[in-house]
């Protein structure tokens, strides 16, 4: 756990313009990631996970639709560390697909539907490797190899429709490698697959970073998967940081009310089947970033919501030891109450 | 010929006066109503060149598509006939019959005509070859004629040509044939009438649709060149051409169908002569400004009027024709309107024809004295200020062509005048193919403002017209779609018909005129002018009312 | 002539959303403006004659071609002499109606032709759809020409015209609106609960596949309006005096280079109608189109 | 395949036929005919019109007419002009050409131009210059187009005398320059709307596409972004272009007819115009028809090319 960190985000904040002022999608975010570890970021829809890695892309709109600030650092090739966010354009498009690279959650739509599958790679390559064309088209044959699609010389010259979605999410990952990343962040690779391709994917992810070296964001609202997949895990709520742990003190003892609420919802793996009902879901809706509450934003849902507290003040970040933090004004309470 | 005829949509548009409206416009009458100083312009005689030179772009704002010279056309067909084809003889700007392919004009004097009108002679010019060669003779002529009667063939009419019978030809250069009845106004059809070639036309299967109908051979003094669909026909020189001229070396019928652009061609120069529908009234001041232009205000024979259909209600009293004829403000019409440019009539035939009558009664516009008239009449106002009588009200429709906003112009202040009489005039006006279908031909319209040529030719019969017998609705053959009966006109109609000898005939038709005037048969209003132009330094032109087209003797016109 | 762009396809239902459109569709500025614009001209054609001095048909031969803004005429005089804003306002409400009116009766035929359509599918359908496809097979233009040769020109029979050449959109949207709607719950249930087709067709299905109709009927009244110009351009409009902004124009295109006014006033009247109408046909299809939401 | 192209053809085979009826029954059921043009003239009598009439067969039963045109028509024979005692194929093809030339500019102007300003306004959405374009595109459509070439001959040719007032050529020149300059303002009118309709469909074709995953995935890539437009973008958003170009042969053809009315262009909307006051029914018919033909093959032809450029669309 020495190594130093790769990716260090700090104070992280996105708003987008809208009718009638600012929404602040996310404020306040800060973490890092070091060489060969994967991070989950997890949370429900909305809760800025996504916005978070766009904004580590730099693919969010320009402003002044979309206004970011805070800093990223990332490590780079000869090991100076640049600000992402402050990257002039040309230097961050050598960075993007380059040192940090991303897959998406919709494999389905994230190919370009007329293009080749070959095509698309050896665009990748070739955008950040300068070589010829037949070498790009070697290396594509390994990356497809890599990535454990089967016959990859034949699929150069294939459409993505002539791909299941799992095979597309290979591709994905493949364009994502290319260049062998510092990092990839991985947003909601899995969702749009069937279980047993997840798995698989899965898998492929952890192999390949094991292979790699490279540091993985992993997003995902689906905590069965960052159980299995991530070494530590950012919990987001509203934009916000709520939770920060490694995975297993995290599973073992959630200190945020809203982390608990998320792990309950879980079907555990080792329940699956056997338990019949309905998962317990947390009650109510993610905050409307246009209107977000006073004080905690979890506390119109929160089970331990104390008026005059949590609807009061905003709870601050706090370190709680272990490199853990919580935003929770009561976390000490509940956890006392709950163990009790 | 067909004065009133489907109107290219084009020319309706920006254009306005279609062939319909532009022999509306009004006649200056006379050469002597020419521009001032036309005179002195044309002044510098000059000559025609020893051989043909140059070419002249004719404007014209329809398109002839009708080269079959024996097939339905209109008068910008016909204008196209006039250089490939000769007729047996001609009308000049006179009026007098000028021999062509004939050799002199048959008459009862010269033996040409026997004395009971029924044997006719025709003396043939020698030495005339057809465009490609071929010598022509007599028996192209019986076969013109015999065609024309072909029961399958799509003859545009035959009006005169179905009396001739036993058709012999007795040389190469002449030939004699039998009327079945004396037929005076056969003289003026044949001079229409242009002789096909039966060394091609009798060979193609069907005449109808024979490939001489788009590349037609013929004895005049242009022979074909090409035709570019929709925009223009070309026609060059026939070095041997038995007349005098040609002295042009090509001419370009130009298909404008916007008056306003053919005006502006004019005027920079891209036309050298402004035919049919010619210059459009509102340009005529413009345009006899403009250096090196000329303008000719060209009487032509139609005559403008109030067609009323006499079977209709209201209009069968002859009180309130006369009253409606007295409610017109023909001056401001013609001045407002029509700019000046025609000039009143009283009558159907044109003012420069030998059976013109001047002796009729003048218009008088008299609104007070019209109600008088019909308030003597028992035509009481009722609702609304329309007056009334035995439960008749005194309303009526007007109809014309759509798409001719000068005459609906004119349309809109009738209704203005009528209106102060108690008068209700509604205006319906429809398509010229629906109007002058049914609508017309079986009397089903109530009044109709249209421009009319009742001539046959030169010839004043107008027996088609205004016969009882020629009744369409009423199981006749003829014209006569307003429904006028009246056994004297009947009587005078048969009389003038057969007699042959002009003075004669000058008495009958000049009292069919104050007949047809006094019973307000039309509602005169007007002679409609053409109002052309050509290029400084063209010579040649030489309008002619008798020909329907004033591209009649393009052989004749040179360049200075 | 307007081959405006598509219409949405299916539209939420829920009228509970007619509120939020509502917001979404005042939100375009164009829109508005252009729902503005709509009802000055509305005032101006149906009010405006009563407040003015002139008649709009009275001819006065000794004024005519008076240029806008010389005299007592505000917009100066036509060909006969008669005030040009008269017949301006006049010519609005002629042409505003014919638009309207049009728009209605295309809308009717449309939504009936289409509803069977799309309920009963099969050979009706399909034979109804086929239709649909050889009348759209014609150029606009060409069928309306056709069309105006069967009949007298007149107010009546322009907007006949008019309707009959421009229901077919509206029928393929509505039948593939009721064909996607028609398997849906509420279909099903009142059917289930023994309802007649009439009363499912037009009381469930029609009204839930209204909101591509509404801007479809918008965009329609705006081609009505260009088309009606357009008959009257080519020779077949309303009959003088009555004038409409169609005819106006038609009549003042051989004064053109001597009084152009009397060509450019009813040529920027339509302009300005048919273009309020499509910005608002516009505004409709954002405003009633939920996935447009982000644009 | 052809499977395909065999069904394609025989569903346009039955629209032609229901086409060639509705316009038969609309035409013949007008009132009016192709004599009535000749009704006043004197030397014409009613016996010499009702004669014509039955020499052409107007005086048979509707049905009897319709199904000898039908048989001829499927034999190949288009029938004769009545106005110019022509095959209707000699008369349409004679003007084919220069409402073909008007077209096809207009079009070419259409796309460049249209294409361009939809661009460009996509890639700036809601800057200036989209703003203005949208708003121009919406006027354009709503210009009557004879009026807008009504206004550009009064200011380019009475006014200005820049350019020709109308047709297609000077008489006695058909020389290159001349033929264009006669072309430019005719083809601008039409173009004018075609414009607006390809930059507003360019436009969201393009807004739509920008939105896709696999144009943030070119991006992630850390593509240019003008190379994620040319190499990922406009390919994509070019596609329903095809479809709206085969779409448009109505709107175009419709156009044409005013066009040339306007500038009296010797082509077919013009002869369709003459025709139909003519009530010339055989070229009338042969235009319907043939416009129907040019409409399906259009469409047919869109569908084709669409499948050709993008592999997801395969045709059976």
């Amino acid at each position: 756990m020495s190594a130093p960190p790769v990716l260090e985000v700090e104070n992280l904040a996105v708003r987008f313009r809208a009718e009638g002022g600012e929404v602040a999608a996310v404020s306040d975010v800060s973490f890092s990631v070091r060489r060969g570890e994967t991070l989950a970021v997890v949370g429900e829809s909305g809760s800025g996970k996504s916005v978070t890695s766009l904004a580590l892309m730099r693919l969010l709109p320009k402003p002044p639709a979309c206004h970011i600030s805070g800093e990223a650092r990332l490590a780079g090739q000869d090991g100076r560390m640049l600000d992402l966010l402050r990257l002039p354009e040309t230097e961050m498009r050598a960075v993007r697909g380059n040192r940090i690279a991303m897959i998406f959650q919709e494999p389905m739509t994230s190919l370009n539907p007329v293009k080749t599958i070959g095509r698309q790679i050896t665009e990748a390559i070739r955008l950040h490797r300068p070589m010829s064309r037949a070498a790009a088209e070697e290396e594509a044959v390994r990356l497809l190899d890599l990535v454990g699609i089967p016959a990859p010389r034949q699929r150069l010259t294939s459409y993505p429709h002539h791909l299941s979605g799992g095979m597309r999410q290979r591709v994905m990952i493949a364009i994502a490698l290319s260049c062998e990343p510092a990092v990839l962040i991985a947003d909601e690779p899995t969702t749009a697959l069937d279980v047993t391709i997840q798995a698989q994917i899965l898998d492929l992810l952890r192999r390949l970073q094991q292979m790699s070296g490279m540091a993985v964001i992993f997003i995902t609202h689906n905590l069965g998967v960052v159980a299995e997949i991530a070494d530590r895990v950012l919990v987001m709520y509203a934009g916000r940081v709520v939770e920060q742990a490694d995975v297993r003190p995290l599973f073992a003892r959630p200190l945020m009310p809203y982390t608990t609420g998320l792990l309950r919802s879980v079907p555990r793996l080792d329940l699956a089947g056997r338990r019949a009902g309905a998962l317990p879901a947390i009650p109510g809706n993610v905050p409307d970033p246009r209107h977000p509450p006073t004080g905690c934003a979890f506390h119109p849902r929160c089970e331990h919501f104390q008026p005059g507290r949590c609807d009061a003040a905003a709870p601050a970040l706090e370190q709680v030891g272990d490199g853990r933090t919580v935003r929770c004004l009561r976390w000490r309470e509940i956890s006392l109450e709950t163990a009790a | 010929m067909t004065d009133e005829t489907t109107t290219t949509r084009r020319g309706a548009f920006l254009g306005g006066p279609t062939r319909r409206s532009l022999l509306a416009l009004g006649a200056a009458g006379t050469a002597g109503l020419l521009p001032k100083g036309s005179l002195a312009q044309q002044g510098r005689p000059t000559r025609p060149p020893e051989r043909p030179r140059g070419q002249v772009v004719v404007g014209l704002s329809q398109e002839p598509t009708v080269f079959n010279p024996l097939m339905p056309a209109i008068e910008v067909d016909q204008g196209v006939w006039w250089n490939l084809f000769s007729p047996l003889w001609f009308t000049d700007p006179e009026g007098n019959l000028v021999p062509d392919l004939a050799r002199e004009i048959p008459s009862q004097e010269n033996g040409g005509i026997s004395a009971d009108g029924l044997t006719w002679k025709i003396r043939l010019r020698q030495g005339v070859t057809w465009h490609d060669g071929t010598p022509f003779t007599a028996e192209d002529v019986k076969y013109t004629l015999e065609l024309i009667n072909a029961p399958g063939f799509r003859a545009r009419s035959r009006v005169g040509h179905s009396l001739v019978k036993e058709i012999t030809v007795t040389a190469p250069d002449e030939l004699t044939w039998r009327m079945e009845t004396a037929y005076a106004p056969y003289l003026s059809i044949l001079s229409l009438t242009f002789i096909v070639p039966k060394h091609i036309l009798g060979q193609a299967a069907d005449p109808n649709t024979a490939p001489f109908n788009n590349a037609p051979v013929g004895t005049g003094p242009f022979r074909w060149g090409e035709r570019v669909a929709g925009d223009h026909i070309l026609l060059n020189a026939n070095p041997r051409y038995h007349g005098t001229g040609p002295h042009l070396e090509r001419v370009i019928f130009k298909y404008i169908p916007d008056l306003t652009v053919l005006y502006t061609q004019f005027r920079t120069g891209q036309v050298d002569y402004v035919g049919i529908s010619g210059i459009n009234p509102p340009f005529v001041r413009e345009a006899r400004a403009l250096r090196g232009r000329k303008v000719h205000v060209t009487p032509t024979a139609s005559v403008e009027s109030i067609a009323p259909n006499l079977e209709y209600g209201p209009l069968a009293d002859k009180t309130v024709r006369q009253a409606l004829y007295m409610a017109i403000n023909k001056k401001a019409i013609i001045d407002a309107i029509y700019y000046g440019l025609p000039t009143p009539t009283e009558s159907f035939i044109p003012r420069q024809s030998w059976a013109y009558n001047p002796d009729l009664p003048k218009h008088r516009y008299d609104p007070k004295v019209a109600n008088e008239m019909l308030d003597a009449a028992g035509w009481r106002r009722g609702a609304g200020g329309v007056r009334e009588k035995n439960g008749v009200r005194l309303e009526l429709t007007n109809s014309t062509t759509t798409g001719n906003p000068v005459r609906e112009q004119a349309q809109q202040l009738l209704m203005q005048d009528w209106r102060a009489i108690g008068a209700d005039l509604r205006i319906n006006n429809m398509p010229a193919a629906v109007i002058w279908g049914e609508f017309w031909q079986q009397s089903k319209f109530q009044s109709v403002m249209v421009s009319v040529n009742y001539m046959l030719g030169s010839d004043p019969d107008v027996t088609p017209r205004f016969s009882s017998k020629a009744i369409p609705a009423k199981g006749g053959r003829g014209n006569n779609n307003i429904q006028y009966a009246n056994p004297e006109m009947d009587r005078l109609l048969f009389q003038g018909a057969t007699q042959f000898d002009q003075a004669a005939r000058r008495d009958t038709y000049r009292q069919i005129q104050s007949i047809i005037r006094d019973d307000l048969a039309i509602l005169p209003l007007f002679q409609a002018v053409l109002v052309e132009g050509t290029k400084e330094g063209l010579n040649g032109y030489r309008p002619n009312i008798n020909t329907s087209s004033n591209c009649w003797n393009l052989r004749e016109w040179y360049w200075a | 002539m307007s081959s405006t762009a598509t219409v949405p396809e299916a539209t939420a239902p829920s009228r509970s959303n007619a509120s939020r459109a509502f917001r979404r569709f005042r939100r375009h500025r164009m829109a508005v403006l252009g729902a503005v614009t709509i009802t000055l001209l509305f005032l101006a054609s149906f009010l405006g004659p009563y407040l003015l001095p002139f008649n709009d048909t009275y001819i006065d031969i000794m004024h005519r071609f008076e240029g806008p803004f010389s005299g007592a005429h505000i917009l100066g005089t036509d060909e006969l002499g008669r005030d040009m804003l008269a017949r301006l306002m006049m010519g609005g409400r002629i042409s505003l109606l014919v638009g309207l009116t049009a728009m209605a009766i295309s809308m009717a035929i449309g939504i009936l032709v289409g509803a069977i359509a799309g309920y009963y599918g099969g050979v009706v359908g399909a034979a109804l759809m086929r239709l649909v496809d050889a009348v759209l097979c014609f150029p606009t233009i060409f069928l309306l020409l056709a069309l105006a040769a069967l009949i007298e020109p007149g107010l009546l029979s322009i907007i006949v015209l008019i309707a009959a050449t421009s229901w077919m959109d509206v029928a393929r949207i509505v039948e593939g609106q009721i064909r996607a709607l028609r398997e849906r719950d509420f279909a099903v249930a009142a059917e289930a609960l023994g309802a007649s087709d009439r009363y499912i067709v037009f009381r469930e299905l029609v009204p839930n596949a209204m909101a591509p109709v509404v801007v479809a009927a918008t965009l329609t009244v705006a081609k009505a309006i260009l088309l009606e110009s357009y008959v009257s351009f080519l020779g077949y409009g309303i009959q003088p005096p009555v004038p409409s902004w169609g005819n106006m124009l038609n009549n003042a295109q051989i004064y053109l280079t001597s009084a152009p006014w009397l060509a450019i006033l009813p040529g920027l009247a339509i302009t300005l109608a048919v273009t309020s109408f499509n910005f608002i046909g516009d505004g409709l299809r954002d405003a009633l189109d939920p996935r447009l939401d982000g644009r | 395949m052809s499977a395909y192209l065999v069904r394609r053809l025989g569903q346009a085979a039955l629209l032609l036929w229901l086409v060639s009826m509705i316009g038969f029954a609309i035409l013949h059921l007008a009132p009016g005919g192709p004599l009535a043009q000749f009704a006043l003239s004197s030397q014409m009598t009613q016996e010499d019109l009702d004669r014509i009439a039955q020499q052409l067969g107007l005086d048979r039963p509707l049905p009897v007419q319709y199904f000898d045109w039908l048989v001829r028509m499927l034999t190949g024979d288009w029938g004769t002009s009545y106005r110019d005692n022509q095959p209707v194929l000699e008369v349409i093809g004679g003007h084919l050409g220069a409402t073909l030339e008007l077209m096809l500019t207009a079009t070419l102007l259409a796309i460049l131009f249209g294409g361009w300003i939809g661009i460009l306004g996509a890639i700036r959405r809601y800057s200036l210059f989209d703003y203005l374009a949208t708003a121009g595109a919406m006027v354009a459509l709503s210009i009557p187009t004879f009026w807008f070439g009504l206004v550009a001959i009064y200011i380019f040719s009475v006014h200005l005398d820049w350019l020709p007032a109308g047709n297609r050529q000077t008489a006695g020149d058909g020389s290159l320059p001349d033929l264009l300059r006669h072309l430019v303002l005719p083809a601008i009118v039409l173009a004018l709307v075609e414009m607006a309709i390809w930059s507003r469909y360019m436009r969201s074709s393009l807004l739509d596409v920008v939105n896709q995953d696999y144009i943030r995935t070119a991006r992630a890539k850390g593509l240019p972004e003008w190379r994620v437009l040319t190499g990922h973008a406009l390919r994509n958003a070019a596609l329903p272009m095809i479809t709206l170009a085969g779409l448009q042969m109505p709107t175009l053809l419709g156009g044409a007819l005013v066009t040339e009315t306007v500038f009296t262009w010797p082509g077919m909307g013009r002869l369709f115009l003459d025709s139909i006051s003519y009530r010339d029914y055989p070229v009338v018919m042969g235009i319907l028809m043939l416009s129907a033909m040019m409409v399906l093959i259009g469409n047919l032809l869109a569908d084709m090319l669409y499948a050709a450029a993008d592999p997801r669309i395969r045709l059976g």
